[in-house]
């Protein structure tokens, strides 16, 4: 057989040791001031906080359901940071980092756990699609944007670029390859940035998976990457390398961030029932924050007070997350019909009024 | 006026879409050079080019998918299934995200998104070629659902589609892709009849015979060769909303119901027409509602589609039954 | 006797399948270790191992599509779909291959497929976990459409359509996951109710009041509020094929029918129900039949799910309108 | 990026030059016997004449529809001879030179095309599915019934091997990656045989991919291999290696045979609309047909008479199809309603009842 799809151990692109250590890498040379540095680490904090409370909230019963993005915090801080404002994300329904990245606020993402919406940001102010929960769905519609955009004549330097967020399991739908696929042979300027955090609920890598997940892009004709998913630094340089090359009308680039999450699956998981506790251990020790932290500390880039600053800043965010989030309004019951379509139909517009007089026959019988 | 056949008036309805607005695109399987298996997009590549006419991968998820990608970026696409058959692979991409994505975003994305089914039987094909899933997509909130049984309508009907900031699956009678007749291409797109409006298509006093699409036809020749009742016929055209007014004032007329479908029996539009004229129209019914209908059996294979398929006299026979009680 | 919920009634079911028949498999996304998300297959991936409690990828297409392989080499595949919303990958290998085969293959091919939907509302969840899909399923020929409302029925129903040669749509309401009852599982298959019959589950005079599922429960809770009306209450089990002989004895009893269902209302079962009684109870039918149903909209956030649910009032208020003719 | 997607020309395993030299290949060593190398040929000439045969067929308006094998006997005989009787083929609707290998009669798949069964054979009896029309669909069942044969433990040197047929377009289809991807994590004994006939109705490869598509595999962790389409040798030497991995319980291979659709794709179709005929005379040079003729005869392998035999019994093989196509009986009217279900279904069992009566009424009236 001419290709036996036994491949090495793939390299893995780090540009900052778990011991904080800046290595750099000679492919994806980051200049990066000590402003850029500090910034990149209160945002892991800040949104580490976000997460941590909105844990807290849905055991509260404030919110029906949360997926915790702990672990993940570099692959999406390094990732978001990396796009520019004309930039269109296309996110699963983790990338609460990313959204922080795209100025969502916190009590947007809540909303939609809660119950209130179902993601109630404008995509289009954020550069920043709603949180798309059919696995898979969302490669697709950020390759057709991009195709969009080809079509706007929005590429070059300033050109706008495309990234679509998934998990490991997501590469196993059809529609994931589907847009690889559409990607390729249009060679559209969309990023395929695909968290590899090692599991999908309780299935581990392996089920979904027989070889790194970034080789798959070499199949359909496209250049894949393996970035170290805990090393902010390694992947904004690799997600920006990437973009540039969409931007500039090269076509999709399949970044695999090799991950973990550290947490449940959502509130309603059990990780207990599925895997070992030392593999949570092993992950520790690659912690995204902790790193970042020894590298700032290691090299005299932030001092005690900035670090307490970041703390108190992530204490007051985190009480104004439970603030916002148990005050947010639940949605008038009439809102059902809203939106449904866009220009007026009858029968739905006879269902609300139907509707809206069975409601008031309740106050009435109440009055 | 021109002389034009179902399928080039839907050519030209085209043509005309994409004239009026850049934003219109054309994309699916082989609708570039080839113009599509049955011509619908002939001319288009050529004179649009490859950016607005897009031959895609062979992959139904994947054209529904991306095309909602482009309308977020502004664009209008007009997808083609092939065929019937070949809607379902893109099944998830209809469902859970085209027509849920307007209320999932409060408004703030729109989906004007048309979907070409060339659908219904009666051709002779191999399996897969000649279903009628319209009840997939009418059940389907979100969704807008017409099908067209003349040229004129589908001339108008689907640049009125275009223009709708609602997904449309756009049904055509492929069967009926030949039929001809005159229709008024320089009018105007404000005086056609809107797309949501049913059409009575020949008045008649004693049964009401509902169809759309290519059952039409079938429903005006039974109206003609049935001499001993007074047959008015509808032409639905819009599943998704029905025009239940112009519906139940027929009905309420004549005091009969027959609704002919190619689709199976069971949960087929008739159903749902049945059970909303009989909640309406209790009192002025003097039979209960009459389904004319394909089997609930896989399309059979094409030597048995004349029997399978509702023809003349099976129309008529529902006619009769109607009359029964 | 045992006392069991109808999740653990489900799977007591399902391993005294695999006991009785080593064919018989169990395949999708979680079902192994974790035991499913809703821990319906809980304990039967330790007893029976990795080679019939398969831990598929995330592919419900993928799912859907290697069951049917393994069906024609002679497994019995019961299949997850974790949630209701996440079926529609699966539309194409259900819809057009799943459905269609033994017809297609003149009966010489077998789809003793079973797919487990835990399906329906009300459980605060996100988009995509509280759909109401039935009604795809039962306009499709070829499959069968059971809804279990109990325990007992959850352990004899779930073994009666694994047995079963034909393809068979389980639907779990999985609000109801948790509601516990004796169940007799010393008891033997044989005699337990079979999978297609309807069921009176509270005998009534004056209006049948039909429900499945979910839904049972609050018609049962309906039956017993009012006091104005005695209520009888049909579980209907099967939705495909309906038991029909059962329904109309009671709407010829009765003289009035309400049917209640969380799908939506346009081309909801209710439609075709109402359809069908009409037809054959014409002249018994007091009033039209009742449509209590989710609204014709994608299913909204889920502080709105009260709301947008035919809850207890609901119900009574279609009760109402049914004695209102 | 570490893997750019761009590769060099693809090798393509050949055994047979167009001028009929046998060169052979190291990795493929075939061992061919003069009576088998003139089976060969004999398969190949008798298969284009039920093609041929059927295409006047569907002319003269005995056949709805008919998809023309012409340019792609080699890739059929040469796969299709590579199997066993144990193993399992799951076909496109284009595999009438597999079908004569698995014994199948041309009345069987002339009676779908003409719309008397949708396929009237047992696919058990055969090792051959069924004609799948809803493309990629049956590369899932194929998997799923390697992965039943795993269970049976069936595998190893006398085990089952599966083989799974589609076309290049085919390989956008989400269904084909996910079983590749489920063939890959399974391990799978089953081969994915791609007929890459360089279009997808009038739709160019380039449309479907922009590397060659054996790549595809590797991406999914098996092996991809290009082989000569025209080249019946080759194709059975390495669809026979890639049986035989399979059957020994080493996984999946998708094999790429490289080749031609030299008719329209199917009698519906004008491909004058989209291809120029320069590229069908590059192609008629390598027509697989020739190649096995020039073999034999280069090295006296056949002499005329042996020529002349097959040529009669292909003319007897035409008029049989003629003759056997005219006589195909209609099915019943109540045909509709058989086999829906395996057991009793009160509602079609009615509507079965309804339509008998409904027929005999126009006998009455007729009588
Ligand atoms: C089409 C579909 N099938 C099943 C699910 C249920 N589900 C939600 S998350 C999940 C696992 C996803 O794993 P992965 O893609 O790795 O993302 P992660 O959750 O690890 O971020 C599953 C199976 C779904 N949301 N969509
Ligand atoms: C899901 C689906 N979509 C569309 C079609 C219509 N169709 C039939 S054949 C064909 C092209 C197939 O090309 P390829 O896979 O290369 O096979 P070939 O016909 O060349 O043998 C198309 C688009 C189909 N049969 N199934
Ligand atoms: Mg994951
Ligand atoms: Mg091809």
């Amino acid at each position: 057989m001419s290709d036996t799809g036994v491949h090495e151990e793939p390299e893995l692109i780090q540009l900052l040791t778990p011991e904080g250590e800046l290595t750099g890498h000679p492919d994806y040379p980051l200049e990066i001031s000590a402003d850029e540095a500090r910034a990149l680490y209160r945002d892991l904090v800040l949104v580490r906080r976000v997460d941590s409370e909105a844990v807290s909230l849905q055991r509260q019963g404030e919110l029906g359901l949360w997926a915790s993005l702990l672990g993940q915090e570099a692959a999406q801080i390094g990732s978001g940071r990396a796009l520019r404002e004309q930039d269109m994300a296309f996110p699963s329904y983790r990338e609460h980092g990313v959204a922080w990245c795209r100025g969502i606020q916190p009590k947007e993402l809540l909303g939609m756990f809660r119950g209130v919406t179902n993601g109630g940001w404008d995509p289009h102010e954020h550069g920043f699609h709603l949180y798309t929960i059919v696995i898979g769905s969302q490669a697709l519609h950020a390759t057709g944007y991009a195709m969009g955009v080809q079509r706007d004549g929005a590429l070059g330097e300033d050109g706008t670029a495309v990234i679509s967020y998934f998990g490991d399991g997501a590469t196993s739908q059809g529609d994931t390859n589907e847009a690889f696929n559409f990607a390729s042979v249009n060679n559209a300027p969309v990023v395929f940035f695909c968290q590899n955090n090692q599991w999908a609920i309780s299935e581990p890598l392996e089920r979904q998976s027989r070889v790194p997940i970034y080789k798959r892009a070499a199949g359909f004709g496209f250049p894949g990457v393996r970035v170290d998913g805990n090393d902010v630094l390694a992947v904004l340089a690799v997600t920006r390398a990437a973009l540039a090359n969409a931007r500039e009308g090269n076509g999709p680039t399949l970044v695999e961030a090799f991950t973990y999450r550290m947490g449940a699956h959502t509130t309603n998981d059990d990780p207990t029932r599925y895997r070992a506790s030392a593999e949570l251990d092993e992950w520790k020790a690659k912690d995204p924050i902790l790193r970042m932290r020894r590298y700032l500390e290691g090299n005299g880039l932030a001092d005690e007070e900035f670090f307490a600053s970041v703390d108190a800043e992530a204490d007051a965010l985190g009480e104004q997350v439970r603030t916002e989030c148990r005050s947010l309004p639940d949605p008038e019951p009439l809102e059902i019909f809203h939106e449904v379509y866009a220009e007026p139909h009858v029968h739905i517009d006879r269902q609300r009024a139907e509707f809206a007089e069975y409601l008031a026959s309740f106050e009435a019988e109440g009055a | 006026m021109t002389n034009l056949t179902i399928g080039k008036a839907i050519n030209a309805g085209l043509r005309a879409a994409m004239e009026h607005d850049p934003k219109v695109l054309v994309m699916g399987e082989d609708v570039g050079k080839l113009g599509g298996v049955f011509r619908v997009t002939d001319g288009l590549y050529k004179d649009f080019g490859a950016d607005r006419v897009i031959d895609t991968p062979l992959a139904e998820s994947g054209i529904v998918g991306t095309a909602i990608g482009m309308a977020m970026r502004g664009y209008r696409p007009v997808v083609e299934i092939q065929f019937d058959g070949f809607f379902f692979p893109a099944a998830n991409q209809t469902f859970t995200q085209l027509a849920k994505m307007r209320r999932r975003s409060a408004g703030k994305l729109s989906m004007p998104v048309v979907m070409r089914i060339p659908y219904g039987g009666g051709i002779g094909a191999v399996e897969h070629h000649s279903e009628s899933p319209e009840s997939y997509f009418l059940h389907t909130a979100g969704l807008r659902v017409v099908s067209v049984a003349n040229p004129e309508d589908a001339y108008w009907m689907i640049q009125q589609a275009i223009r709708s900031d609602d997904p449309v699956i756009f049904l055509e009678p492929k069967r009926r892709y030949y039929e001809k007749a005159e229709v008024d291409t320089e009018a105007s797109i404000a005086e056609a009849a809107p797309m949501g409006a049913a059409r009575v298509a020949r008045p008649g006093t004693d049964v009401t015979l509902l169809a759309y699409g290519p059952m039409v036809k079938t429903a005006l020749q039974a109206a003609e060769a049935d001499t001993d009742h007074s047959i008015e016929v509808l032409d639905l055209r819009s599943l998704a909303p029905v025009d239940y007014p112009t519906v139940f004032e027929s009905v309420r007329k004549t005091g009969r119901l027959v609704v002919a479908h190619e689709a199976t029996l069971t949960g087929g539009p008739g159903a749902e027409i049945a059970a909303r004229v009989t909640e309406e129209c209790f009192y002025h019914l003097e039979a209960p509602v009459i389904r004319v209908a394909a089997f609930d059996t896989p399309y059979p294979q094409s030597r048995l589609e004349e029997y399978y398929l509702p023809d003349l006299d099976r129309v008529l026979d529902g006619v009769d039954r109607a009359f029964a009680y």
